[in-house]
C-alpha cells in the first residue's frame, strides 16, 4: 500500500514540476525540452514499479522495472546476440535493400508518366494492406535465418517508400521546373539538382514510417520459425518458459533500438532538408 | 478515370510475372511428386536434385512443367488457384447459405472486421482526445509527443500475449478485445499527428479574427479549430484504419486467435495449406481496400457539404 | 478636433526573440478623432501592424499610455468595439459568405432573425446581394477581401481597423475598392485605421497619414489631406492630390536609409 | 459450478475428451458449466492460469515443473495421457539410421515450453546444441508446419504421432521414405497433456471437489472417445472454430490420441512422473530443472474421482 | 527602330480546359527591337505571362508566327538566349545565394572558376555582395528578387523577361529596385520584356508599353515613351509622366468592363 501511495504521489509531483517547466521561462531550452518527457517516463516506471508491488502482481504477469532492469544487466550478452540477428541483420539488411530498391524503382518509374500513373494507386494500395500477413510465406521461401526476415522487411518497406518519393519527386512546383526549362536542363540536371533535393522531405517521410515497419517485420517473422537467437524467438520463448522479466527485456532492447533508429534517420532528415521550413528553427 | 488504363496494364504486368514465377517455385515439388508417381525425372533423387538450378530442372524436365502449376500445396499458388479458392470459401459458401459458417472467409473476415472497427473507434477516440490535449497544453505537449513516437517503435506483437493476460486479468473477457487494443494501439498515432496538425492549422491571422470578437475558449474550438482540421482527420483516419487491420491481423496471429484473417492465416500455416494463407491474404486486402475507399467516399461527401473542395 | 477615440501616449512596445530583442514600436504619440480616415504608411517592419494590433487588444505595449473609447484596448476588444480585416480575407472555406458575415455575430450571442438581418445589410453595403450562398472559393479575390469588410461591418462597431486589406489585389480591383470603401466611410461616419503601402491609396483616403519609419518602429510624419470629403477617382489627377502624395514619398525618404 | 478449461493448442483430437465430455453433458450431469479456451502458438496455459484466466489447464508436465520452479506453483490433478506422442521424423536418405546420426544435422524443434524434452534428451546423449559439429547440432525454432521437412530445410523435424506425421504422410511422402525416433522408445519421454491447477486452489474443498467431478466427468468423456472414436472426431469437429480442420485427419487423429490415453484411469503413474523428472533433471550443463520437485502432483482429486 | 530582336506577327493560343478552351491570345502582333525595355500591363488574366511565355518558348503558340533571334522560341530556348525572371524569387531553398546564382552555369557547363567569377560580378551588381552563403530564408523578399535576377544575368544572355518580378513586394523596396534595373538596363543594354500591373512602375520603367485586355487576350495599346533614358526617381512628378500614366490609364480602362 505505501508503494501504491508513493507512487501516486511521485506521479503528482513529477506532472506539477513538468507543468511549472512548461510555463517557466527555460521551456523553451534544450535542457527543458528532454527534462520533461524524461521526468513523464520516468513518473510511468514509478506508477508502474508501485502498482506492481502495491498490489502484489505476479511476476508472471508482469515484473516490476526493477527485476526488468536487473534481468537486462545480468543477460546483456543474449540480449547482444538477439540484437544482431534480429536488428542489424533482420532490419538494417531488409531497410537498407527496401530502401534502395524504393528509391531506384521510383526514380526509374518516374520517367514514365505511364507507369506512374498505373503504379502509383496500387502503391498507395499495397502500402495499406496488412503485408506482414505474408511473414509465414516468406518463411518458407527463405528459410529460417535472417534471410526471410529481412525479405519480409523488404516487402513492408519499399511500398511506403515507393509511394512517398514518386509523391516527392512530382511535388516540385511548375515555376522551379520551369525554371529548368528555361536554362535547357536535360533530365539528369533537372533529377540531381531541382526533383530529387525537393522530394527530400517526402523520401525522409517514407524513410521514417519505415523504420518503425521494419523492427515489427523482423520480430513477426520470427514467430514463423528462426534459428535458436533472435528478439522475436526469445520474446515467444520466453513467454512459453515464464521469463517474463526476459521478455520485458526484450521489448526494452526493440524500443530501444526502435527509436535509435527512428532517431538516426531524423537526424540525417535533419541534416539534409534543413531547408525545409517543418526543419527550421524561427 | 484517366488512371483506368494505366493501372491495368500494371495490373496485368503483375499477373503475368507472377503466372511466370509459378514454374521455377514449384518445380521442386511437382518433380518429387511425380518422382513418387513412378514416372521419370532427371536428376532421380529429391537429394541429387537438391543441387541442380531451378531452371536447369525445368530445362531437363520440360514435361512437368505443366504440373507445377497443379499442385495441391504450391509454394507459389497461382492467381486462378488463389482465386479459386477464396471463391471456393467465400461466394460458393454464401451461395450454399454458409456464409456464416466457421468454413467460411466471410465468416473469419466479419471477425476481423469487428474488431479492426472497434480498435478504430478506440484508437481514433484516443488519438483525437490526445490531441486536443496537446493542443490546448503545453505540457502535455512536451511530456507526452515523445513518447507517442517512442510508443510506435515498440513492437505490438511482442506485447500481444501480455496484452491477453493483462486484459483477463482485469476481466475482460473474450479474445476480440486484446486484438482491438492491439489495433487501437497502433491506429491512435497517425490519428494524433493529423488531428494535432489538423488543430494546429489555423493561421495565427484567423485565431486573432476570433480575438478580435472576443470569442470563449470552446467557440474557438467549435468555430476554427474543429472545422479546419476536418480534412487532416479523414486523411489520418484512413491511414488509421489500415493500420487498425494490421493490428488486429498481427494481433490474431499469435494471440491464440481461433477465428479471423490472421487466424486462418496462422492455421494455414501450421497445416501447411498456403492456398489457405493466400485466400485468407487476398481477403485481407479487399478488406483493407473497402475500408479505405469507404473512408475516402466519406471525406469526399463531408468535405463537399462542408463547400471544402476535396 | 472631434471627441478623441484613440489615444497613444508614448507607447513602446519591444518583442522578445531568439535572435535578442526587436524593438518594434519607440515613443508613439498618435490621437485619432471620432470620424477619422488615418492611414499608416512605411516600409516593411515599420511597426504599422504592430501598432494597429495594439490599438486591437492583439498585442500588449511594453510601455506608455493607450486608450480606445477611453478604455484600456484590453476592455475595449472584449465590449467589442472594432471591427478588425485583415491583409487576407481570410474568410472560412467551410463557411458560405453570408455564414462567414454571421462568425462574430454567432459569437457575439446575436438571434437568429437579427443575425440575418444584419448579414443582408452588410452584404448589400459591400455590393455582395446575392453572393450569400456562394462558398468563398466561388468568388473573386476583390469579392472575398469585400465579403471580409462586411463581416468586419457587422456588428456595428464604432471603430474599423484595416491591415493592408488590398495588398493582394490588383490595381484595378483596388482602385474600384478604394471608391467603394470612402463611400462607405461617408455614409457610416466610423473612425478607421488602415494600414497599406501604397502611396497613391493613402492619399485618396485619408483624412490623415501616418508616416512610419523601421528600427526602432516610431512615427516620423503626421500629413493632415487638404482634400475635400467628396472625392471622385480622378481626384488623384489634381495638383493637390500629387502635392500630398509628394510630401508623403518625401516623409518616407526621409525615415529611412533603404536596405531592403 | 463454472470450470475454465484451457487447453495447450488449437480445438483437434488431441483434446476430443473435454469436448466429448461436454457434448454429451458429462459435465452438466456432475453440474458443471465448463468453458473450454483452446490454445493456439503464443498461448501458455502457465501464463494464463497465473494470470487468472482459467481453473484448470492442459500442459506438458516440462513445462508445468519448469513453471513450478520460476515460482508457479502447479500441480498436477490428473494425467490422462499415458504415454508420450512426440517424435523426431527425419529423411531416411539423408542417411539417418540411429541417433547418433543425428550429429551435424539440422533439427527442427518446437519451443514455446515444448523444447524441453528433446534438450532433456540431447544432453543424455551428450549433444550440443549450440551449432553443426563433431558433436553438435543446428537447431532451428520450428513453426506450425511440416514445410521445413519437405522443403528439406531441416533434416528432422518435431512430429506428434497423431498429428504432423500425418502431414508429412498427407504432402504425399511415403512412410518408407522416413525415419523416426519416438521419445518413448529412447526412453526420454516425458508426461503430455496432464492437468494442472495452482496449489493455492486446493486447500478450498469446494474447489477441491469442483475438480474431482470435473476430472470424473472428463475421463468419462476420455473413454468415450476411445471407444467412439468416429464419433468422437465428429464432435471435435463440430467444435473448431477455424473451420480448418478436416474429417479426414481428425479421425485419424483421434485414433493415434487414443493409443495414448490406452492405460490411463486419468490418475498419475507415480513410475511415470520420476522418469519424466529424471529425464529432465539429467540436462547436463543445462537442465530443465534444476531439484526435485515436491508436492508437484496429488491424487488427492483422482482418488475423489475415481472412487 | 533597332534590329529585330523579337516579332510576333498575329500569335493566337488557345488552352484546351476542362471547362472548354480558354483564348488565352488573339492576333497578337509586335515586334521588339534590341535594346528596346517593353513592359506589358493588363488587368489579371489577359495573357501577359501567356505572352511572355511564349517568347520563352514555355508555352507553343496555336497560330501565328513568333521568332526570337530570328530563330523559333524553342531553339532560342536551347540556345538560352534569354533570362527568366518569375513573380516569386523561386530559389532553391537548399542551394545558398552563390549556388543559386550559380545553378544556370553548373548546368550550361561553365568551369568551376568561371563560375565564382560570375556569381561575385552580378551578386555586385544586385547589390549582394557579402550575402552569397547566406540560404534564400534568411534574406528579406526584395534581398531574395534580386537574387533571382542575378540568376537570370549570371549567364549574359541577351533578353531578359520579367514576370512581375516585384509584385511581391512593397511600394518602398519596389521603387529602389526599379532603380536599380533601369541603371542595370542603361549599363547592360540588354532586351528586357517587362510584366506588371502598377502604372507608375511601367511608365518609369519602359520605352514602350504594351495594353492588354482579356477575353479573349489581345493589345489594345501599344504607348511610346517620350520621357529621357536618364531618369531620376522625381520623374514621376513631372507633368510628362504623369502625361503617360493617365494615357495608360485610359487605355486600361477603356480596355475592359470591371467586374472584379
Ligand atoms: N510576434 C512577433 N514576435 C517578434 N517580432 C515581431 C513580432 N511581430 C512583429 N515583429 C517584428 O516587429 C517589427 C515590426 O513588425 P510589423 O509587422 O508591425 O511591421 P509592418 O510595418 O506591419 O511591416 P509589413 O509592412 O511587412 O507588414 C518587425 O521587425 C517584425 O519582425
Ligand atoms: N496552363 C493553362 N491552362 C489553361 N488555361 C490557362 C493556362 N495558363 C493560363 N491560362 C488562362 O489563360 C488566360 C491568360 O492567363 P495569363 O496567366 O497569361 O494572364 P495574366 O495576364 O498573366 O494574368 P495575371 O495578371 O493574373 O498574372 C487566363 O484566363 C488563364 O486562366
Ligand atoms: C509455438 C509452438 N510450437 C509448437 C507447439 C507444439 N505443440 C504443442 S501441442 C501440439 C499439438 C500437436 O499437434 C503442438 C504442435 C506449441 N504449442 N507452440
Ligand atoms: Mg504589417
Ligand atoms: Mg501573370
Amino acid at each position: 500500500m505505501m508503494w501504491l501511495i508513493f507512487a501516486l504521489a511521485f506521479w503528482a509531483g513529477a506532472w506539477a514540476l513538468n507543468a511549472a517547466l512548461a510555463r517557466s521561462r527555460w521551456r523553451d531550452t534544450r535542457v527543458v525540452r528532454i527534462a520533461v518527457p524524461v521526468l513523464f517516463g520516468v513518473t510511468l516506471l514509478v506508477l508502474w514499479e508501485g502498482m506492481v508491488r502495491g498490489l502484489g502482481v505476479s511476476p508472471v504477469i508482469l515484473p516490476a522495472p526493477s527485476v526488468v532492469a536487473q534481468t537486462f544487466a545480468a543477460s546483456t550478452e543474449t540480449l547482444w546476440e538477439d540484437f544482431r540477428q534480429t536488428v542489424l541483420k533482420g532490419a538494417l539488411t531488409g531497410f537498407a535493400i527496401g530502401a534502395s530498391a524504393a528509391l531506384l524503382t521510383s526514380v526509374a518509374i518516374d520517367r514514365s508518366a505511364f507507369l506512374t500513373r498505373g503504379l502509383l494507386p496500387i502503391g498507395n494500395f499495397v502500402a495499406a494492406l496488412p503485408i506482414i500477413g505474408i511473414a509465414p510465406i516468406l518463411v518458407s521461401w527463405f528459410g529460417f535465418d535472417w534471410q526471410s526476415k529481412a525479405a519480409v522487411v523488404v516487402v513492408m518497406v519499399f511500398f511506403p517508400i515507393l509511394v512517398n518519393t514518386v509523391q516527392g519527386l512530382r511535388e516540385t512546383d511548375a515555376m522551379q521546373r520551369d525554371l529548368m526549362r528555361t536554362y535547357a536542363a536535360g533530365y539528369w540536371h533537372t533529377l540531381l539538382k531541382l526533383r530529387l533535393p525537393a522530394a527530400m522531405p517526402f523520401i525522409f517521410n517514407g524513410l521514417k514510417i519505415a523504420t518503425t515497419l521494419a523492427l515489427i517485420g523482423a520480430i513477426v517473422a520470427e514467430y514463423f520459425g528462426s534459428p535458436t537467437r533472435g528478439m522475436g524467438f526469445r520474446i515467444s520463448t520466453g513467454v512459453g518458459s515464464l521469463s517474463i522479466d526476459l521478455v520485458w527485456a526484450e521489448i526494452a532492447v526493440a524500443a530501444l533500438a526502435g527509436t535509435a533508429f527512428y532517431s538516426l534517420v531524423a537526424l540525417a532528415e535533419r541534416a539534409v532538408t534543413f531547408w525545409h521550413p517543418s526543419q527550421r528553427r524561427r | 478515370m484517366r488512371a483506368a488504363l494505366p493501372v491495368l496494364t500494371v495490373l496485368a504486368a503483375i499477373l503475368l510475372l507472377w503466372y511466370l514465377a509459378v514454374a521455377p517455385m514449384n518445380i521442386r515439388g511437382a518433380l518429387d511428386l511425380a518422382e513418387r508417381s513412378g514416372r521419370a525425372v532427371t536428376p532421380e533423387t529429391p537429394l541429387a536434385r537438391q543441387d541442380v538450378s531451378v531452371w536447369r530442372l525445368m530445362a531437363q524436365n520440360p514435361g512437368q512443367i505443366a504440373a507445377a502449376y497443379e499442385l495441391d500445396r504450391p509454394r507459389l499458388p497461382t492467381p486462378q488457384q488463389v482465386g479459386g479458392e477464396l471463391w471456393k470459401t467465400t461466394g460458393e459458401m454464401a451461395l450454399r447459405g454458409r456464409a456464416m459458417s466457421k468454413r467460411s472467409l466471410i465468416y473469419h473476415a466479419a471477425v476481423t472486421l469487428r474488431s479492426t472497427l472497434w480498435g478504430f473507434v478506440l484508437g481514433t477516440a484516443l488519438g483525437i482526445l490526445g490531441a486536443v490535449a496537446i493542443v490546448y497544453s503545453r505540457v502535455v505537449d512536451m511530456s507526452l509527443m515523445p513518447w507517442a513516437i517512442i510508443s510506435q517503435t515498440i513492437p505490438i506483437v511482442a506485447l500481444a500475449p501480455m496484452i491477453i493476460v493483462l486484459s483477463s486479468q482485469l476481466g475482460i473477457e473474450g479474445r476480440g478485445v486484446p486484438k482491438a487494443i492491439i489495433a487501437a494501439y497502433l491506429c491512435y498515432f497517425p490519428v494524433l499527428v493529423g488531428m494535432v496538425k489538423g488543430l494546429r492549422a489555423p493561421a495565427p491571422s484567423q485565431l486573432d479574427l476570433l480575438q478580435t470578437y472576443s470569442a470563449s475558449g470552446l467557440q474557438v474550438f467549435l468555430k476554427l479549430r474543429l472545422p479546419s482540421s476536418v480534412p487532416y482527420l479523414f486523411t489520418s483516419l484512413k491511414i488509421g484504419i489500415a493500420a487498425s487491420l494490421v493490428g488486429t491481423i498481427v494481433g490474431e496471429l499469435p494471440t491464440g486467435a481461433i477465428s479471423g484473417l490472421g487466424a486462418r492465416i496462422l492455421i494455414g500455416d501450421q497445416f501447411g495449406t498456403p492456398l489457405a494463407i493466400w485466400a485468407a491474404l487476398l481477403a485481407a486486402a479487399l478488406m483493407a481496400g473497402a475500408l479505405v475507399t469507404l473512408l475516402d467516399l466519406l471525406q469526399r461527401i463531408t468535405l463537399k457539404r462542408m463547400g471544402m473542395q476535396a | 478636433m472631434n471627441e478623441t477615440i484613440i489615444d497613444a501616449q508614448g507607447l513602446d512596445l519591444t518583442f522578445q526573440t531568439n535572435d535578442g530583442p526587436v524593438h518594434a514600436l519607440k515613443d508613439v504619440s498618435l490621437t485619432i478623432g471620432k470620424g477619422d480616415f488615418v492611414s499608416f504608411i512605411g516600409p516593411s517592419g515599420c511597426g504599422k501592424t504592430t501598432f494597429l494590433r495594439c490599438i486591437a487588444g492583439l498585442e500588449t505595449p511594453t510601455g506608455g499610455s493607450l486608450s480606445v473609447n477611453g478604455m484600456t484596448p484590453d476592455e475595449a476588444r472584449r465590449k467589442r468595439a472594432y471591427g478588425y480585416v485583415f491583409q487576407a480575407a481570410g474568410l472560412y472555406p467551410w463557411r458560405t459568405i453570408a455564414k462567414n458575415v454571421k462568425l462574430p455575430l454567432e459569437i457575439m450571442g446575436f438571434s437568429r432573425e437579427e443575425q440575418e438581418r444584419r448579414a443582408d445589410r452588410v452584404l448589400e453595403l459591400v455590393d455582395l446581394k446575392g453572393f450569400g450562398a456562394k462558398y468563398p472559393w466561388q468568388l473573386s479575390g476583390g469579392m472575398q477581401q469585400r465579403a471580409s469588410i462586411a463581416r468586419a461591418l457587422a456588428f456595428d462597431a464604432g471603430i474599423l481597423l484595416m491591415d493592408e486589406p488590398f495588398g493582394a489585389l490588383d490595381e484595378i480591383v483596388r482602385d474600384h475598392l478604394n471608391e467603394q470603401l470612402l463611400a462607405l466611410w461617408a455614409r457610416t461616419e466610423k473612425t478607421i485605421g488602415f494600414v497599406t503601402h501604397s502611396i497613391p491609396e493613402a492619399v485618396y483616403l485619408s483624412t490623415r497619414i501616418v508616416v512610419m519609419s523601421p528600427r526602432p518602429g516610431r512615427i516620423t510624419d503626421v500629413i493632415e489631406s487638404p482634400l475635400p470629403k467628396e472625392r471622385p477617382l480622378d481626384i488623384r489627377d489634381t495638383p493637390e492630390f500629387l502635392d500630398v502624395a509628394h510630401r508623403v514619398r518625401e516623409g518616407l525618404r526621409a525615415g529611412h536609409a533603404y536596405d531592403g | 459450478d463454472e470450470v475454465t478449461l484451457q487447453l495447450k493448442w488449437v480445438t483437434q483430437a488431441q483434446f476430443a475428451g473435454y469436448y466429448v465430455a461436454e457434448d454429451q453433458g458429462f459435465y452438466d450431469e456432475e453440474g458443471l458449466d465448463v468453458t473450454i479456451l483452446p490454445g493456439g502458438p503464443d498461448i501458455a496455459p502457465t501464463q494464463v492460469i497465473a494470470g487468472g484466466g482459467a481453473d484448470v489447464v492442459v500442459e506438458w508436465m516440462p513445462a508445468a515443473l519448469a513453471a513450478r520452479e520460476k515460482g508457479l506453483p502447479l500441480v498436477n490433478i490428473a494425467q490422462p495421457f499415458k504415454s508420450s506422442g512426440m517424435m523426431l521424423t527425419c529423411w531416411k536418405d539423408a542417411g539417418i539410421e540411429t541417433p547418433d546420426d543425428l550429429k551435424n544435422r539440422t533439427l527442427g524443434v518446437w519451443f514455446f515450453g515444448n523444447e524441453f524434452p528433446f534438450m532433456s534428451w540431447m544432453s543424455s546423449m551428450g549433444i550440443s546444441t549450440d551449432g553443426k559439429g563433431e558433436n553438435g547440432v543446428e537447431v532451428l525454432k520450428q513453426g506450425f508446419n511440416v514445410d521445413p521437412l519437405l522443403q528439406r530445410q531441416a533434416d528432422c523435424i518435431s512430429t506428434m504421432t497423431y498429428n504432423e506425421y500425418w502431414q508429412v504422410i498427407d504432402a504425399g511422402v511415403n512412410p518408407d521414405e522416413l525415419v523416426t525416433f519416438k521419445y518413448e522408445d529412447q526412453g526420454v519421454a516425458t508426461l503430455e497433456d496432464g492437468l494442472y491447477v495452482l496449489e493455492g486452489n486446493l486447500d478450498d474443498a469446494a474447489f477441491a471437489d469442483k475438480m474431482a467431478r470435473f476430472v470424473r466427468a472428463s475421463m468419462k468423456g476420455w473413454k468415450y472417445a476411445e471407444e467412439n472414436p468416429e464419433e468422437a472426431a465428429m464432435i471435435v469437429l463440430d467444435n473448431d472454430q477455424t473451420g480448418a480442420q478436416t474429417e479426414k485427419h481428425q479421425k485419424r487423429m483421434m485414433g493415434e490420441v487414443a493409443k495414448l490415453t490406452a492405460g490411463s484411469n486419468g490418475a498419475l503413474d507415480p513410475a511415470d512422473y520420476q522418469r519424466t523428472v529424471d529425464t529432465l533433471l539429467a540436462g547436463g550443463s543445462d537442465p530443465v530443472i534444476t531439484k526435485e520437485p515436491e508436492g508437484a502432483w496429488t491424487h488427492a482429486i483422482t482418488d475423489a474421482a475415481l472412487n
